[in-house]
């Protein structure tokens, strides 16, 4: 399959007083026609900032690219002008964002905000436009559009707002989507709703789909790939079975096994991941787990770890991959818990 | 079963929001919750579940009703009183980050838990005692001078918790403790409340809308829907067994992190959203977006009834 | 290398970032804002002038010269004489002594009770506010110029009067603000929190609240001087005030304006210290602002 | 709405009621009195003007018959300036002040808005220092001293404007410059410090993930939401810039309604006074519910409703 | 310190060869000869019975006609009056007029008008405070305070021309006093029972040279000529635009760009730092005018109750010093209250003829002398803490700067400084809350009485600093019975000489003058002797 996006080495930090935080470190990863790839990951591991780089969203300064590409059908969109960038935003990538409370300007009808893109990068004439946001708004399940068209945010609950969302994403049918926890600030039952949504319609549409989010239940839902980021790096991807089935990384692991089973009881307790995750404004010089990870070494704390391929979907960028600590390691920490 | 610790008895707390109209936020609600037991209380965002909470320690005046905790009734006590029952129920808030004043120190945030009911002589004893506490939840005595914003989120949680247990509460309200963390996070909170609950004996209500969580935390689970509870039973019966319409679908539409669960899974979507609570609708509230619903549920409030021993629904098919 | 290490699971709770507290924080961001700290280099070297020089210039503020008068800025005059022959650069520092300090005091005495009224006005809302209100808006309403005579029949002109004068409506739109303030930030977690502890309302208030509002109150204060020291010269032309000879920035002006044309420098010098403290308050104000805004906080 | 704006008239009845004998007692409780002259006139006639006026009967006796007037709709006239009646007086003066005032709000508005919309655009960079100390001059230099210099420099030197009066369009330039250079530095800041809150929200992100250029994401999305507290700030702007300034007047001789303010209780004009007063309150009450009523307008999310407008 | 009067300095106008011609030459395409200036505020009234200013009096000077006019030099000429005559004793006076004038509503001006608005005046409902001017007639202050009839007054029309009048007393300089506009009349279709009359120019009826075209209130009054003057011919200017502007920079930068012809005089002012240079370079021009800057001593009070306190305070002050430093507009040191532009009799001026160098000198050392008497007589080691009051301004800011700086340089005491706004400056002054108040009085009427009775006499309601010598009363009372100018004069002058000389009842500092500025074409634009402004009968190359 084709590969739609292609990120290569992308490095992006913020310049902060008394420091730089660098949310992104070398991150490289692709998303093939029609595939939903799900980024997961602690908050503050850099999965927004990867997004929104690739839509050129990051406010510079703060922030800045510090090196890697972004090929979109082939063509690098860090090397856009900034007039380039905006035929692509809108028209070729969709974003979603996560609060759909704040994501709608509260001040304009939602359907002139549809409305908006549509005409930016269509040139359609005003009724072309507005029959067009009619079906858009039918296709997201909004009933009644018609009243609906002419309503403001504050008129919708969550969930209708985060349908307008998808309909402003999908407005100019782009061939890549990137949904940045397009279900966080929603209920379950409204989550699930979404969810259903965000199914059909790639089914529909075959849209290929970033889809970040940290509800490993989502990701077992609806993706076809996992990529896991830690401390503003990837540190394994695989298909979704092979995250589920055979996780490789610590973290992975962990972020598992700390999530109560329902049939998990009370006296049961569940296996936390201790600590907190590293403050990026001092990156660790090694691994970015090493102080959370129950199974460190000497060397987690000065190198970083190399990738290593795990099957021709999976790979991992964790020391414990190397063949030495395979071998020292069988009787070594393995399970050392705190 | 023994004498309940916590006991509410028809508790409502209605907001007036002008033009006459008055938001119903919690409607009527009764249960009880044993010494040493954690109630568990799920429902959707703006169902009530925190005006539930605040209202039951008193942080809302409640409209009607009453509370016992431990055979005292405190909607009725004076506000003297009430101030020295405060150390005996605590909160720790839905917000990490908003629950801290961000221009104290960890020092002060607790402190000022001991400094209100006098339990610190000194200031070397206030201090000791911040430490003590710090260290139970397992943080560092080093932390005591640091500022809010310092801390990770989980860290300001425990900190959350720390203020809480320095009045030696036997009652914490828990209100989405843990819904604004991070997954790899929840699971040292949740542990440390269990924790702590063992220690101390405490008495739980823990809020949130996180049902594995719930299911995993409490005793007993209370189902709430537009300011009522519509099902509550012990957790396993209540997971295993569910009653009401709504509990299905909410327990359905959970996203279950295992590709061969989801996969064969059938879910239940409810159609729409959750009714205003300003003008809820006729009879039963949850017809507007129940698959099942029938003319009987627009005309007729369903009872809260024990439909299984322990176990109650309000639902005329249950 | 590769040999595990077992890790105390407390240190990785230690917190990686140089330990700031809340006004080590301010301070920092305060340092690297470099107009706001022109701004407070300016204020410092202004309140030393205005210390020191009286004291060191040869001449006094009061003694007339009349043989001297309305001379151009010279040696021996640096800026100037005024139409009694009284050297400026005297008269100037002098007035900056009382402008400044009528600016700050009653800046400071607004604050007092702006904060008190506005934080019960509105934290307790409902009838309270709406009674505070009506009351603030009616005292606001009615004719200044009336209170302060009559304040005169009272009290003896002097800095005293003046500032009480400044006091009896000054603090309103510092009360209206901190109300403002109040009602956006009573409904957060941490007031609750001290509530659920059993916090009594004034200690939420005092303790909490107004704490996290003090960046729009002290861009309140940073307008409140300013207002406050053209008031002054307002109030001293009604008789309340300092009483000549002794000068204030506002009087001055208000004499060197009438000469602007023929004696320029008697307007200059007291117009641009005044023009400059205004605009290092200002930016000094906006600085801090920027340094008490923790949504601005990385 | 109707309701609302109902219930907002009667607590302005109310408060204008206490105004009103406030202002009352406090005035005759000032030393001075209207019959005053540097020149002792005999007691005699101290007394036929005592009782023209009637000043001889008991306060309450005249406090009472001020309210029947005013509730006749009299305010009764001027006892300095003789035989104009106050409500004309201040008809006359205000349509100056109104005139003048409306310009430099608009003035103000607009420029303070681009200033501020500039410096928020160009956060941290040089146009935002720029603007920023623009804005920041003209909040610190006070208008007793812009509006001479401007005068001297524009209309005596090179003879570009009138020195006084308000008769040609033209004229307005400087009484504007002066009475809104306070009030665009104010605005200015308003917008940039809303404006960079509101450019680092959500919906801007939304509006730019669509490919919207700068300028219509500025426009479209950003400017509106921006513009709420400057609308709270009309609200106190308006009942002060509109009543005129003392100081504006007096230079460029406009034969406003501010002057009044101070002359009338030099002059212990008590009808004058009473009138003055409660014109501004009306005129201050009324800005703060137009203030209140362009806060809906602006924001479709706040609807009126009970004692609970956006503030 | 102000006050009103009016009068016209019509003689000379009639000889302005330009306005005779204007009105005869058929071209009558010239644009229109006009005259502008600037009061600082509005007339509060154009109603002669009503008015107390100087402000209106200037404007009404243009709109109205009296009996009698005062030329520049302050002596009455005939206007609606042909000719007057006194009876022997005085006591009657009747006044021929003319039978050509009329109102602008076209009615004949009759001496039914006059005694008609003379007793409208003197009325109770009128309530005028100028009502006093009247009183010289029999039973006008009677009427005033009702205790007589209007029919009781002495004031008759005894033919549609001729006036009769009735004195209390001989009052030689009566036919100046008609020239006041208190005496002026008014039309009476169009006054009674309007009281709003003068408010408005549409209901204005005036018999002067001008009609009130347009008064746009607090903005400007436009007047016109009147075609229908009996004089017209007198009248040189078409028409007179007044605009109101109270800033005196901004008066002098109208001036400076030709928006305006004339300034000072209370048309006006010219800023006082603008003087020296103005007047340097000839633009302006400096005219005495009949008021006295004075200080008032509190008498009833320790320290100032001591006479040779009084003395040392006044000796202390450089009064030219005063003069060329601060006030700066060649203003004369004053050392007695009458200024010197009173007249006095067989044209000589009052002080000319009861020169005031002699009654005090300045002398520091006497000063320094006479104060360590004072205090030991009034039994004071030291000089108590004492405040001289002023009234909020400039110009008397500076002068009490300055004073205070002599006292503190020539006889080393501290004065505190304490300035009013004007109203509750009134009270405490009346009240007697000071050491030093500062005082000023212009002149009503050209007559020295106006000085001396009204600010010296112990039953003045002027008399702030309650200044009382019975013996001073005594001359003063015996003034208005005095048979002929000479002796009444010698009287007043007597009885000033003992209250400023011997007691130092008060602390004169300088008699006033006015600075004026006018474009260079009008003729006949004048100061008055009061100071206030003269226009009407002016005229424009
Ligand atoms: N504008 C900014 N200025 C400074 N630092 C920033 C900025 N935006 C992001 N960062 C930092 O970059 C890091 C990565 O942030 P990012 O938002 O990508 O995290 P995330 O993985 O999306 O987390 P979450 O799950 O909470 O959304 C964080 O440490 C954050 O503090
Ligand atoms: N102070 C208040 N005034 C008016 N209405 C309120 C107030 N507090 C809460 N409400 C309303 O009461 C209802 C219940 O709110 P509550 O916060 O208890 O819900 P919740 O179940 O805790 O939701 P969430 O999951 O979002 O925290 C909501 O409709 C809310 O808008
Ligand atoms: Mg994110
Ligand atoms: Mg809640």
């Amino acid at each position: 399959m084709k590969s739609i996006l292609d990120v290569q080495n992308l490095s992006v930090s913020f310049a902060v007083y008394g420091g730089e935080v660098q949310a992104v470190r070398d991150v490289s990863f692709d998303v093939k026609e029609g595939e939903a790839v799900a980024i997961v990951g602690e908050s503050g591991s850099g999965k927004s900032v990867t997004a929104q780089t690739i839509m050129r969203l990051i406010q510079t300064p703060p922030g800045k690219i510090k090196k890697g590409k972004v090929f979109l059908d082939g063509q690098d969109l860090m090397s856009l002008s900034e007039k380039e960038m905006q035929k692509v935003r809108g028209n070729k990538i969709g974003m979603i964002f996560q609060d759909p409370m704040t994501s709608l300007n509260p001040t304009m009808t939602v359907g002139k905000q549809i409305m908006e893109g549509l005409i930016q990068h269509q040139s359609l004439s005003g009724a072309k436009a507005n029959e067009r946001v009619l079906e858009l708004l039918t296709l997201v399940g909004i009933p009644n559009p018609e009243t609906r068209i002419n309503q403001y945010p504050h008129q919708f609950s969550g969930g209708m707002r985060q349908r307008v969302m998808i309909a402003i994403a999908l407005a100019c049918t782009p061939a890549l989507l990137i949904a940045d926890e397009p279900t966080t600030a929603l209920d379950v039952t409204i989550q699930a709703q979404i969810l259903t949504l965000m199914k059909d319609l790639q089914e529909k549409t075959k849209t290929s789909i970033i889809l970040i989010t940290h509800d490993l239940g989502i990701v077992a839902d609806i993706c076809d790939r996992v990529i896991v980021m830690y401390a503003g790096q990837i540190v394994e991807t695989g298909t979704k079975h092979e995250i589920f089935s055979n996780p490789q990384h610590p973290y992975t692991k962990g972020l598992l096994k700390s999530l109560p089973r329902l049939d998990q009881a009370k006296d049961e307790p569940l296996i936390p991941i201790f600590g907190t995750p590293p403050d990026l404004i001092k990156p660790p010089q090694g691994c970015g787990f090493c102080s959370r990870c129950d199974s460190a070494m000497r060397i987690c704390e000065t190198e970083i770890p190399e990738q290593t391929k795990i099957s021709d979907t999976q790979s991992v960028r964790c020391w414990l991959q190397h063949p030495y600590a395979k071998e020292q390691g069988s009787d070594a920490g393995k399970e050392a818990s705190a | 079963m023994s004498k309940p610790f916590i006991e509410v008895r028809g508790l409502s707390k209605f907001f007036d929001i002008g033009n006459n109209k008055i938001l119903k936020a919690v409607n009527n609600l009764s249960f009880s919750i044993q010494k040493g037991e954690t109630l568990g209380l799920v429902g959707e965002s703006g169902c009530g579940k925190s005006t539930a909470g605040r209202t039951l320690i008193r942080l809302y005046e409640p409209t009607a009703g009453n509370v016992l905790v431990d055979g005292t009734d405190i909607t009725k006590l004076s506000k003297s009183k009430l101030k020295a029952q405060r150390s005996k129920m605590q909160m720790v808030f839905q917000d990490p980050y908003a629950s801290l004043n961000p221009r104290m120190t960890i020092l002060d945030i607790i402190g000022e838990a001991l400094d209100i009911h006098g339990l610190a002589g000194s200031k070397s004893e206030r201090k000791r005692r911040v430490e003590e506490l710090l260290e139970l939840v397992g943080l560092n005595a080093e932390h005591a001078s640091r500022y809010p914003h310092e801390f990770s989120g989980g860290q300001r949680q425990r900190i959350g918790i720390t203020r809480a247990l320095a009045v030696n509460p036997q009652f914490i309200v828990c209100d989405e403790p843990i819904s604004a963390l991070d997954v790899s996070i929840q699971a040292q909170i949740i542990n440390l409340l269990i924790e702590l609950q063992k220690k101390m004996d405490l008495t739980y209500l823990f809020v949130a809308h996180d049902l594995s969580m719930v299911k995993y935390m409490s005793d007993r689970v209370a189902v709430m829907y537009l300011g009522k509870i519509v099902e509550m039973a012990r957790s396993e019966d209540l997971y295993a067994n569910p009653q009401h319409p709504y509990t299905k679908a909410l327990l359905s539409a959970i996203p279950v992190p295992d590709p061969e669960v989801e996969a064969g899974k059938e879910r239940i979507v409810l159609k729409g959203d959750l009714p205003s609570p300003v003008n809820p609708p006729s009879g039963c509230p949850f017809r507007t977006r129940c698959p099942a619903a029938t003319e009987k549920c627009k005309s007729d409030v369903p009872e809260f009834r024990e439909v299984r021993p322990g176990h109650f629904a309000s639902c005329h098919y249950a | 290398m590769f040999t595990p290490v077992n890790r105390d699971s407390k240190q990785s709770e230690k917190i990686e970032r140089p330990r700031l507290t809340a006004w080590q924080d301010i301070r920092l961001r305060l340092l690297s804002n470099k107009l706001a700290m022109t701004g407070l280099w300016i204020m410092v070297v202004v309140v030393l002038f205005a210390i020191f020089a009286p004291i060191f210039s040869s001449y006094d503020h009061f003694t007339n010269d009349l043989s001297n008068t309305n001379q151009a800025p010279s040696k021996e005059h640096w800026f100037g004489t005024d139409d009694l022959g009284r050297d400026l650069f005297a008269r100037t520092w002098k007035g900056a002594q009382v402008s400044l300090f009528v600016g700050i005091v009653a800046g400071l005495i607004d604050l007092f009770f702006g904060i008190i009224y506005g934080g019960i006005m509105g934290y307790y809302g409902g009838k309270v506010d709406e009674f505070m209100n009506r009351f603030a808006e009616i005292l606001y309403a009615i004719p200044y110029l009336l209170v302060v005579i009559l304040l005169l029949v009272v009290m003896e002109p002097s800095l005293t009067t003046i500032i009480v004068a400044m006091s009896i409506t000054g603090w309103i739109n510092m009360a209206w603000i901190v109300r403002g303030q109040m009602m956006q930030l009573k409904n957060q977690e941490y007031a609750l929190a001290s509530k659920a502890l059993g916090a009594g309302s004034m200690r939420i208030i005092f303790r909490h609240l107004i704490p996290n509002a003090m960046g729009p109150i002290l861009v309140t204060l940073t307008l409140t001087v300013p207002s406050a020291i053209f008031t002054e010269a307002f109030l001293s032309f009604l008789g309340l005030g300092v009483q000549s000879p002794v000068a204030s920035w506002g009087t001055m002006i208000n004499d060197g304006v009438k000469s602007m044309t023929i004696y320029p420098w008697r307007l200059l010098f007291p117009a641009f210290f005044l023009s400059l403290t205004m605009f290092a308050f200002n930016v000094f104000g906006d600085g801090l602002r920027d340094a008490f805004d923790p949504k601005l906080k990385t | 709405m109707i309701r609302y704006v109902l219930k907002k008239f009667m607590f302005m009845l109310m408060s204008l009621f206490f105004l009103i004998t406030a202002t009352f007692v406090l005035m005759n409780a000032v030393p001075g009195s209207p019959l005053q002259s540097e020149k002792a006139t005999s007691e005699q006639i101290q007394k036929n003007l005592e009782a023209y006026y009637g000043l001889d009967k008991p306060l309450i006796v005249q406090y009472g018959v001020y309210l029947k007037n005013l509730v006749q709709g009299d305010l009764g006239i001027s006892m300095k300036k003789k035989f104009q009646a106050v409500d004309k007086i201040i008809g006359d003066s205000f349509k100056y002040s109104l005139k003048l005032g409306l310009v430099s709000i608009v003035t103000s508005v607009v420029v303070g808005c681009i200033l501020g919309i500039i410096s928020a655009m160009y956060h941290r960079k040089f146009l935002d220092n720029f603007s920023m100390i623009l804005a920041v001059i003209g909040l610190s230099i006070p208008s007793l001293v812009i509006a001479p210099v401007l005068q001297y420099l524009l209309a005596v030197k090179i003879e570009a404007f009138e020195v006084a009066g308000l008769n040609r369009p033209m004229d307005y330039v400087l009484p504007t410059i002066a009475l809104s250079a306070a009030s665009i530095a104010f605005i200015a800041r308003l917008i940039r410090s809303t404006m960079i809150e509101v450019l680092n929200s959500d919906f801007i992100k939304t509006a730019k993930s669509k490919g919207l250029a700068g300028h219509l994401i500025v426009w479209r999305h950003a400017l509106r939401n921006s513009m709420l507290p400057v609308v709270t700030f009309l609200g106190f702007l308006m009942a002060n810039v509109i009543t005129g300034s003392v100081v504006i007047e007096k230079i460029f001789a406009i034969p406003g309604l501010g002057k009044f303010f101070v002359e009338s209780v030099s002059n212990r004009d008590y009808p004058l006074i009473m009138g003055i007063t409660i014109f501004y309150a009306v005129i201050l009450m009324i800005s703060r519910l137009l203030a209140d009523i362009a806060y809906v307008l602006v924001d479709p999310r706040i609807r009126i409703s009970g004692g609970k407008a956006g503030k | 310190a102000c006050s009103n009067n009016n009068n016209k300095g019509g003689s000379e106008a009639s000889s302005s060869p330009s306005a005779s011609q204007a009105s005869q030459t058929p071209a009558e395409t010239k644009t229109p000869a006009e005259i502008r200036f600037t009061l600082a505020s509005e007339p509060p009234s154009l109603d002669p019975a009503l008015m107390v200013d100087a402000q209106s009096s200037i404007v009404a000077s243009g709109l109205f006609d009296g009996l009698t006019r005062l030329n520049s030099a302050g002596e009455p000429e005939p206007a609606i009056a042909k000719d007057w005559k006194a009876s022997d004793d005085g006591l009657t006076y009747t006044f021929n007029l003319r039978d050509d004038a009329k109102w602008s509503n076209g009615d004949p001006v009759t001496a039914h008008d006059f005694e008609y608005s003379w007793k409208r005046a003197l009325a109770q409902e009128t309530a005028s405070d100028y009502a006093y001017m009247l009183f010289y007639l029999v039973n006008g202050e009677k009427y005033n305070s009702g205790e007589a009839t209007a029919d009781q007054v002495g004031v008759k029309a005894t033919g549609d021309y001729t006036l009769e009048v009735k004195l209390n007393t001989a009052t030689p300089y009566f036919n100046s006093l008609v020239a006041h506009y208190t005496y002026w009349p008014v039309n009476k279709s169009a006054v009674d029972g309007k009281p709003e009359w003068a408010a408005d120019a549409s209901t204005m009826v005036t018999n002067g040279p001008f009609l009130l075209k347009e008064w746009k209130h607090g903005d400007k009054l436009v007047l016109e000529k009147n075609p229908n003057f009996y004089d017209a011919a007198k009248v040189g200017f078409d028409m007179a635009t007044i605009t109101l502007v109270e800033d005196a920079s901004t008066v002098f930068s109208l001036f400076n760009t030709d928006k305006i012809d004339w300034i000072g005089a209370q048309a006006g002012e010219v800023p006082s730092d603008q003087v020296p240079g103005m007047v340097k370079e000839g633009k302006a021009e400096i005219k005495t005018i009949a008021s006295t800057y004075y200080y008032l001593f509190n008498t009833k009070q320790k320290p100032f109750s001591n006479v040779k306190i009084r003395k040392a305070f006044s000796m202390a002050i450089e009064r030219q010093s005063i003069i060329d430093n601060v006030t700066k507009a060649n203003q004369t040191p004053a050392f007695a209250l009458v200024p010197p532009s009173i007249a006095g009799s067989e044209g000589k001026s009052f002080r000319e003829m009861y020169p005031d160098q002699s009654f005090s000198s300045e002398n520091v050392e006497e000063a320094k002398k006479l104060l360590a008497e004072g205090l030991k007589e009034e039994g004071l080691d030291k000089f108590p803490e004492t405040t001289l009051l002023y009234n909020t301004s400039e110009g008397h800011k500076a002068i009490a700067e300055a004073a205070i700086d002599m006292w503190r340089k020539n006889l080393g005491i501290e004065l505190k400084l304490s300035n009013q706004e004007w109203g509750t400056f009134l009270e405490t002054r009346k009240a007697g809350q000071f050491g030093i108040a500062r005082a000023g009085w212009g002149a009503d009427f050209n007559h020295a009485i106006n000085f001396t009775y009204d600010l010296i006499h112990s039953k003045s309601g002027n008399n702030d600093g309650k200044y009382n010598n019975p013996e001073v009363d005594k001359l003063l009372d015996g003034s208005f019975s005095a048979t002929d100018d000479a002796s009444r004069l010698d009287m007043i002058s007597k009885a000033e000489k003992i209250a400023l000389s011997d007691d130092m009842a008060v602390m004169p500092i300088y008699y006033y003058t006015t600075v004026t500025m006018q474009k260079p074409g009008f003729k006949d634009v004048v100061s008055d002797y009061a100071g206030h402004l003269d226009w009407a009968f002016g005229s424009k190359e």
